[in-house]
């Protein structure tokens, strides 16, 4: 076996105590690398991870480097770690969520007018959960506040950016949908008709 | 402040979603779906949930009305000649306008069935927290260096200070004016030259949340039409659409749609 | 390369979300194997990890398990936590902080819930840097960790008590408003919880 390189042994270490996923190029300063070296680095040390059949895996997060365990081994760490399996959230607070995701940044009258109904409680519990935050205010009359999702958000999805979620469009229903709905709403209308 | 139809079993968060689901309960016979049945079950389901806040009895009340509305046209006889008076177009736009809004609710709800999925699989891997060792946080900076009791005394002011609460919003149904007409104008100019395309190309660069459905509607009316193809090769799939109208442009189907739409 | 049992693998993720040594016999209780098999699979491991010179190791101290930074490479951990920790505290942390100071025992929901965000990160903060502490458990349903401040805390901040903190009404004029912020923090916190 050859001698591993300092870097990729320092690399190990600083993912192993840091908390949040650690930005490449702090990861860089701290190497004394470029950050393309630190992100070829880290590839490299990732599917060593993976080649090895480690228990945790080396992912890259919310704009971050981080080691996480292996999904496989979830049940065993879920038994370990008691505090903070949050409960289901309801599909109200999901639809919101994904009005805040997509449309950020947006004012709670904007998510509201989406789901036809106040939407002020089921922020609140979204903020609780820290999938979203203040992002600042609408310059126009009124200055609503403006929502968007955190950071905990990618976290917690174990995405890299909101450029890792599908298209907005990937969720337009399906044509037989739309149709149902427009036959139920009285069809095609006058259009039909002729 | 809970809402009272907020806390029952079978839970309908607005007048969207409510809809959705009865229509969606109708949905096993397609073409049997019945407005009539839709309406009444709708108006059954707002008498089960007892009194509601102003604001969302408005909400469902309007959506109850255009319901209403659209149901005794059904049962009146077609009217004569195809003239149009401006009420009927008013209940064309507004049916259009609900149909549109519950396009949207149901894109996002299932949008929000996704992000439950990514937060699930997400959950299955847990990430290194423990931080470095005690023996390098003797390093680190002090934190409550220069902090004073006082300062603390003030950050807990700022904790919990009551925040301002939210206006009380006037906006109840935006008034969105959106035209399937201008949107069908649009695609029948850029899609006979452009061979096969994807719904998300036809949409890129559009950002206003309805002009996606209404883009989506016209592209349902031109298939409709028989002016194109659409394909999706999985469920959350590409939506290709290929022109299949020559190089005609049906001056009369805008007109046509012009009626339909806006 | 022979595949990895998932004794092995589960160990590895397990000690991976550990935050303190995990005693042999958790661990055997977790893998479901005997404590005498999990000392062998540690020391295999351990050995591993030192045969690959891998930037971390994996140590028994304090009667458990846990993994931590291979000693030659302090120097770029150093680094990490003077360059990439923030040297002051953020105007959120004080406030998390100035949370539990004054409402504790309290749990991390019940934090977000006075503050309408979410506390994770920073209360993990605070408890690495020793400013706060577990200091039970909620005996209702749920048994969340309930934190409090530390004698380290009363030092860096030069006060004997938390007596001696200074009573909310020196800082708010109006007594109504003493009034709201003690509602907000009282113990009616969790019903807000979410």
């Amino acid at each position: 076996m050859k001698p591993r390189s300092e870097i990729t042994r320092a690399l190990e270490a600083v993912l192993l105590v840091a908390e949040e996923p650690v930005e490449p190029h702090l990861l860089a300063q701290l190497l004394e690398v470029s950050p393309s070296r630190v992100d070829e680095e880290c590839a490299a040390l990732a599917a060593a991870y993976a080649d090895e059949e480690r228990g945790f895996v080396l992912a890259r997060v919310a704009g971050g480097y981080r080691l996480q365990t292996h999904p496989d081994l979830a049940p065993y760490v879920e038994r370990f770690v008691l505090d903070g399996q949050p409960a289901r959230m309801s599909p109200a607070a999901l639809e919101t969520l994904a009005v805040v995701a997509y449309r950020q940044p947006v004012s709670r009258p904007q998510v509201a007018s989406v789901r036809g109904v106040n939407a002020d409680a089921v922020m609140r519990t979204l903020a609780h959960r820290g999938y979203i935050e203040e992002v600042g205010r609408d310059p126009g009359p009124g200055q609503a506040v403006l929502y968007g999702t955190t950071r905990v958000f990618l976290e917690k999805l174990g995405v890299d950016s909101l450029a890792d979620l599908p298209p907005l469009s990937s969720f337009v229903p399906a044509p037989e949908m739309v149709e149902a709905i427009e036959k139920a709403l009285g069809g095609g209308g006058s259009s039909n008709g002729g | 402040m809970t809402v009272p139809y907020e806390v029952r079993t079978e839970v309908f968060e607005g007048p969207f979603e409510l809809l959705l689901h009865l229509i969606a309960r109708q949905e096993v016979d397609l073409y049997e779906v019945s407005l009539c049945a839709i309406v009444d079950a709708y108006l059954a389901e707002l008498d089960r949930m007892g009194p509601l806040d102003l604001e969302s009895a408005t909400e469902f009340l309007v959506i109850a009305a255009t319901l209403v509305e659209l149901k005794t046209r059904r049962l009146l006889p077609e009217p004569p000649g195809d003239g149009l008076d401006d009420d009927e177009l008013a209940l064309f736009e507004q049916r259009d306008l609900l149909l549109a809004q519950l396009l949207e609710c149901k894109t996002f709800s299932q949008a929000g069935e996704h992000l439950a999925r990514m937060l699930d699989a997400g959950a299955r891997s847990a990430p290194r927290t423990a931080g470095p060792e005690a023996w390098f946080l003797a390093l680190a900076p002090d934190l409550l260096a220069g902090v004073t009791p006082d300062d603390l005394a003030r950050a807990l002011v700022r904790a919990a200070s009551p925040k301002p609460p939210p206006k009380v919003s006037i906006v109840h149904m935006t008034p969105i004016r959106v035209s399937v007409g201008d949107a069908l104008a649009e695609l029948l100019t850029s899609l006979p030259g452009a061979g096969t395309t994807t719904f998300r190309r036809v949409t890129a660069g559009v950002d206003s949340r309805i002009d996606v459905v209404v883009r989506f509607l016209a592209v349902l009316e031109l298939y409709k039409q028989g002016l194109v193809e659409l394909d999706q090769g999985s469920t959350f799939g590409e939506l290709r659409i290929t022109w299949t109208g020559g190089d005609e442009r049906a001056p009369s189907l805008v007109a046509g749609a012009d009626t339909y739409g806006a």
